[in-house]
């Protein structure tokens, strides 16, 4: 057809987002740590598609934060179940989707010392639902053990729990966590990457099809929100991402 | 409750003490740290309330610091906090590891009154092994359901910035009510106040509203811009990212740490 | 949240629901205590957080109340709750009597989604032995230290006046935020509110600190006046004793209680 | 001497007002609960005294009342420490300073059914000095022992109490409690009152001097102190008390 104009090309930050973006678009609270521009695109575009009942919560933000009770009310807010989505990230990550944001060595991080555990040993048992995200994807992020458990992918069948990982997303991939079998399953791989990237360069044991999905691209609507509201929320809050990672 | 020079606020602060602070989020007094540093104490143990960054990390560099309770220290978008990964990695420090509910738990049971609090979530993290503080019973109300104890966290002085003060002690926070918290739990709170409120904060009721009333203050100071080069919400100032970034270069050495205080005209006593 | 009439808001209140109310110190309902009342719910079971006065009288006078929680249930300086006074006396209710910081602590506890708070005092009190849902154990910090634990408070519902609501659910409740913990701890808040704010009250950082967050209200609805004959924090104004004497005087009897209804023109559903 | 202008009788209530206020004079401060008008005339007029070191909160009131943190401040305040001196009463005391505000009669108070316990139970482990006061002075209300122990009086050594009750003041007397004996000891006893009386209108027993002392009356400056500042002060709380009870 002629006329048709082009739309130009997702940008990786605009995959993400787009791909966080569907993992919470049944919440209708998601929260988004501080300094995390993707993941905060990501609940902004969930919210966006949601015609007006995903609330969201940016912490660090002006505009995206309606709590009145100081740092606390967060934790409290989870723990009361009014919170059904967080983003997570992870210094290390392994197969059982236990996250180190402690150190890498004995503890307490002889070889690197990481800002600490923060939020995540408490909200990882109390949000339904936790999505990991860590940009990289290496054996070194991607390991078969975290060297500290910040937070525990599994509990043992009496400890309290109504949260836990279910989703971790990288550069390259989606992956689904499965607490029963205590294993990640590779659900889509983005398009440009195969599955023998994907085995080379993580750490740990995953199930997987040998004929893996390719996580689906950016769609028009999610590309034209991300480009014009995502984008005018998020600018007083990460001027410099916005100005960097969104397409025109 | 008093109104006193920042020397005056920070000669309150003695070497050995439970130091509180707060998250940067919040308001971080930091004309008052480096004046601390010019005063020179040794061996506070800090507690990030519960995490922390710039603030910390001088603090650490500069020796003041034997014991850190932090969920996280960091500057943020800048990176790594280079002076606390340094001593955190030699082992210089005594690193007392959390995650953010368990200090504002801990906090809320010195408010309370209470031994201890306890908390959901957290159980299978190593953080719990480390901490032999941190108790896990059965819980009394429930068979089989083993439950997390965190105790109580009275800090000596907590020290923080906020936008207002009144001529009767009062203090106005609104929503940064962590502040309020750290204020209602600890033994003696030094504030930093951006701007004097004329009149009495408690009698507005709007203003009230967040408001610590003097009951909780030990002594105020007025210095418009204490929390630089951080942000703060009493204003919408923002951080100053420029700073912090070349902090953050400059202090992954010591020597560049000492070139930095240097460079900001800080004094380090001793 | 919805904006709703004073009769759609007390639809959300069902016979059996643990229902919260405020003490008349704070902002008390009473409106839609009427409308309540006209509803005609049974089996309330009712948490005075932590204490209660005419609001709880009328709803145990007319039947609808099968439990009262509560520090205390009084008319203040114009006596006993009298219809309160002849259920106790009659054994017409469960009693679960308590103390203000305990029931302040079961709320937090639901605050924090944490089975029970550990509470000082209260040792030696015949309270402990007529709750078999508080527990002492010993301190698990420190032998020897018998401390006591009270469960959760879950209210179904919290029922209160508010001094200003805006079009997006949020509550202005200034420094009475005994009633922010009652919707935090709630599963569902109702409220009724003496102004609309325009405009949203968590935009003015002065406003916000007082508010309580849309997530929190289930439904409000306007209506000026709608804790009288009782006092309010939120515009001044004081109880008509006059009224509560009055009240107080009728109640004596159950007929005289009828004949108050009717005097007031509530008419009691079934 | 000529000249001298005859200061009108003390009224009973500026006399029970002067009695507290002494008994809370070294206090930095002083909380009065509800629907307690003389108590709160004592705080103040002790306040008055003290040369502005000693806060006053009157539970109720508007200008008495720093808290910002809701009804559960005062009490976690008490836990802190931060609070010197709270007044009590009691529908039933006994001897062990115990007091009763549930119920006469076997529990649920079967023959009078009393308000509740309030936040006694809690502030009587915690202030560190408790007045009780009751104007009724009968065996009706000073009992051998209390019917329902709302607060107890005392507690075994190994239950953590850092206050207790201290005082007891009625229209007849002051008592002192003694923790150790567990007894009141009769400190004083009001003009126009004797001995003989105090032992037959009150339930429990309790020590004295065989030729006790007399309560001190109400001083020049105290009287001046109630007529005028305090007085002003308690106008907007207690309306009808303030024109009841203060003489001219």
């Amino acid at each position: 057809m002629s006329g048709v104009q082009q739309v130009p090309a997702e940008t990786n930050e605009e995959l993400l987002a787009a791909v966080l973006g569907r993992l919470v678009a049944d919440s209708t609270h998601t929260v988004v740590g501080a300094n995390s521009p993707i993941p905060a695109s990501a609940a902004l575009l969930a919210a966006g598609l949601s015609e007006g009942n995903h609330q969201v919560t940016i912490l660090g933000s002006r505009e995206f934060m309606q709590f009145t009770d100081g740092g606390k009310e967060l934790f409290d807010y989870a723990a009361q179940g009014r919170m059904d989505a967080f983003f997570v990230g992870g210094g290390q990550i392994d197969g059982q989707a236990n996250i180190n944001l402690v150190g890498v060595g004995d503890y307490p991080g002889t070889k690197l010392r990481l800002p600490g555990s923060f939020g995540s040993a408490y909200l990882y048992h109390l949000v339904p639902n936790v999505v990991l995200f860590r940009k990289e994807h290496s054996r070194r992020v991607l390991v078969p053990k975290v060297d500290f458990i910040s937070a525990a992918g599994l509990s043992p069948a009496n400890h309290y729990r109504v949260g836990g990982p279910r989703w971790l997303v990288t550069e390259l991939v989606v992956m689904k966590f499965d607490a029963d079998r205590g294993r990640f399953y590779l659900q889509s791989i983005h398009a440009g990457h195969d599955l023998d990237e994907v085995l080379d360069r993580t750490g740990f044991e995953f199930d997987y099809d040998p004929e893996p999905a390719v996580t689906p691209p950016v769609d028009d609507q999610e590309l034209a929100l991300l480009r014009t509201s995502v984008r005018e929320s998020l600018q007083p809050v990460y001027p410099g991402f916005c100005s960097r990672a969104f397409g025109q | 409750m008093s109104r006193v020079t920042l020397e005056q606020l920070v000669s309150k602060i003695s070497s050995g003490d439970k130091l509180a602070i707060p998250p940067e989020y919040s308001g971080v007094a930091m004309a008052a740290t480096r004046a601390l540093l010019t005063r020179g104490v040794k061996n506070l143990h800090l507690i990030a309330c519960p995490q922390a960054g710039l603030q910390a990390d001088l603090l650490i560099g500069a020796g003041c610091v034997a014991t850190v309770e932090a969920a996280g220290i960091s500057l943020g978008e800048s990176g790594l906090a280079p002076r606390f990964r340094d001593a955190a990695q030699q082992g210089k420090i005594r690193m007392l590891d959390a995650t953010c509910p368990a200090i504002q738990s801990g906090l809320q049971a010195a408010e309370k009154g209470i031994p201890f609090l306890p908390i959901r979530g957290i159980l299978g993290s190593d953080l719990i092994d480390l901490r032999d503080d941190w108790l896990v019973i059965d819980n009394p109300y429930t068979e089989g359901d083993p439950l997390l104890l965190v105790p109580a966290i009275q800090p000596d002085v907590s020290l923080f910035h906020a936008p207002l003060g009144d001529d009767y002690g009062n203090v106005w926070v609104g929503i940064r009510r962590e502040l309020m918290l750290m204020a209602h739990a600890s033994k003696s709170t030094l504030v930093t106040v951006e701007k004097r409120y004329k009149g009495d904060l408690l009698a507005d009721p709007v203003y009230a509203a967040g408001t610590i009333p003097h009951m909780y203050i030990t002594a105020t100071a007025e210095v418009a811009g204490g929390m630089r080069p951080l942000g703060f919400f009493g204003d919408g100032s923002v951080t100053d990212v420029e700073h912090l970034a070349g902090y953050e270069k400059l202090a992954r050495s010591q020597q560049g740490f000492e070139q930095y205080l240097q460079e900001q005209g800080i004094e380090v006593g001793s």
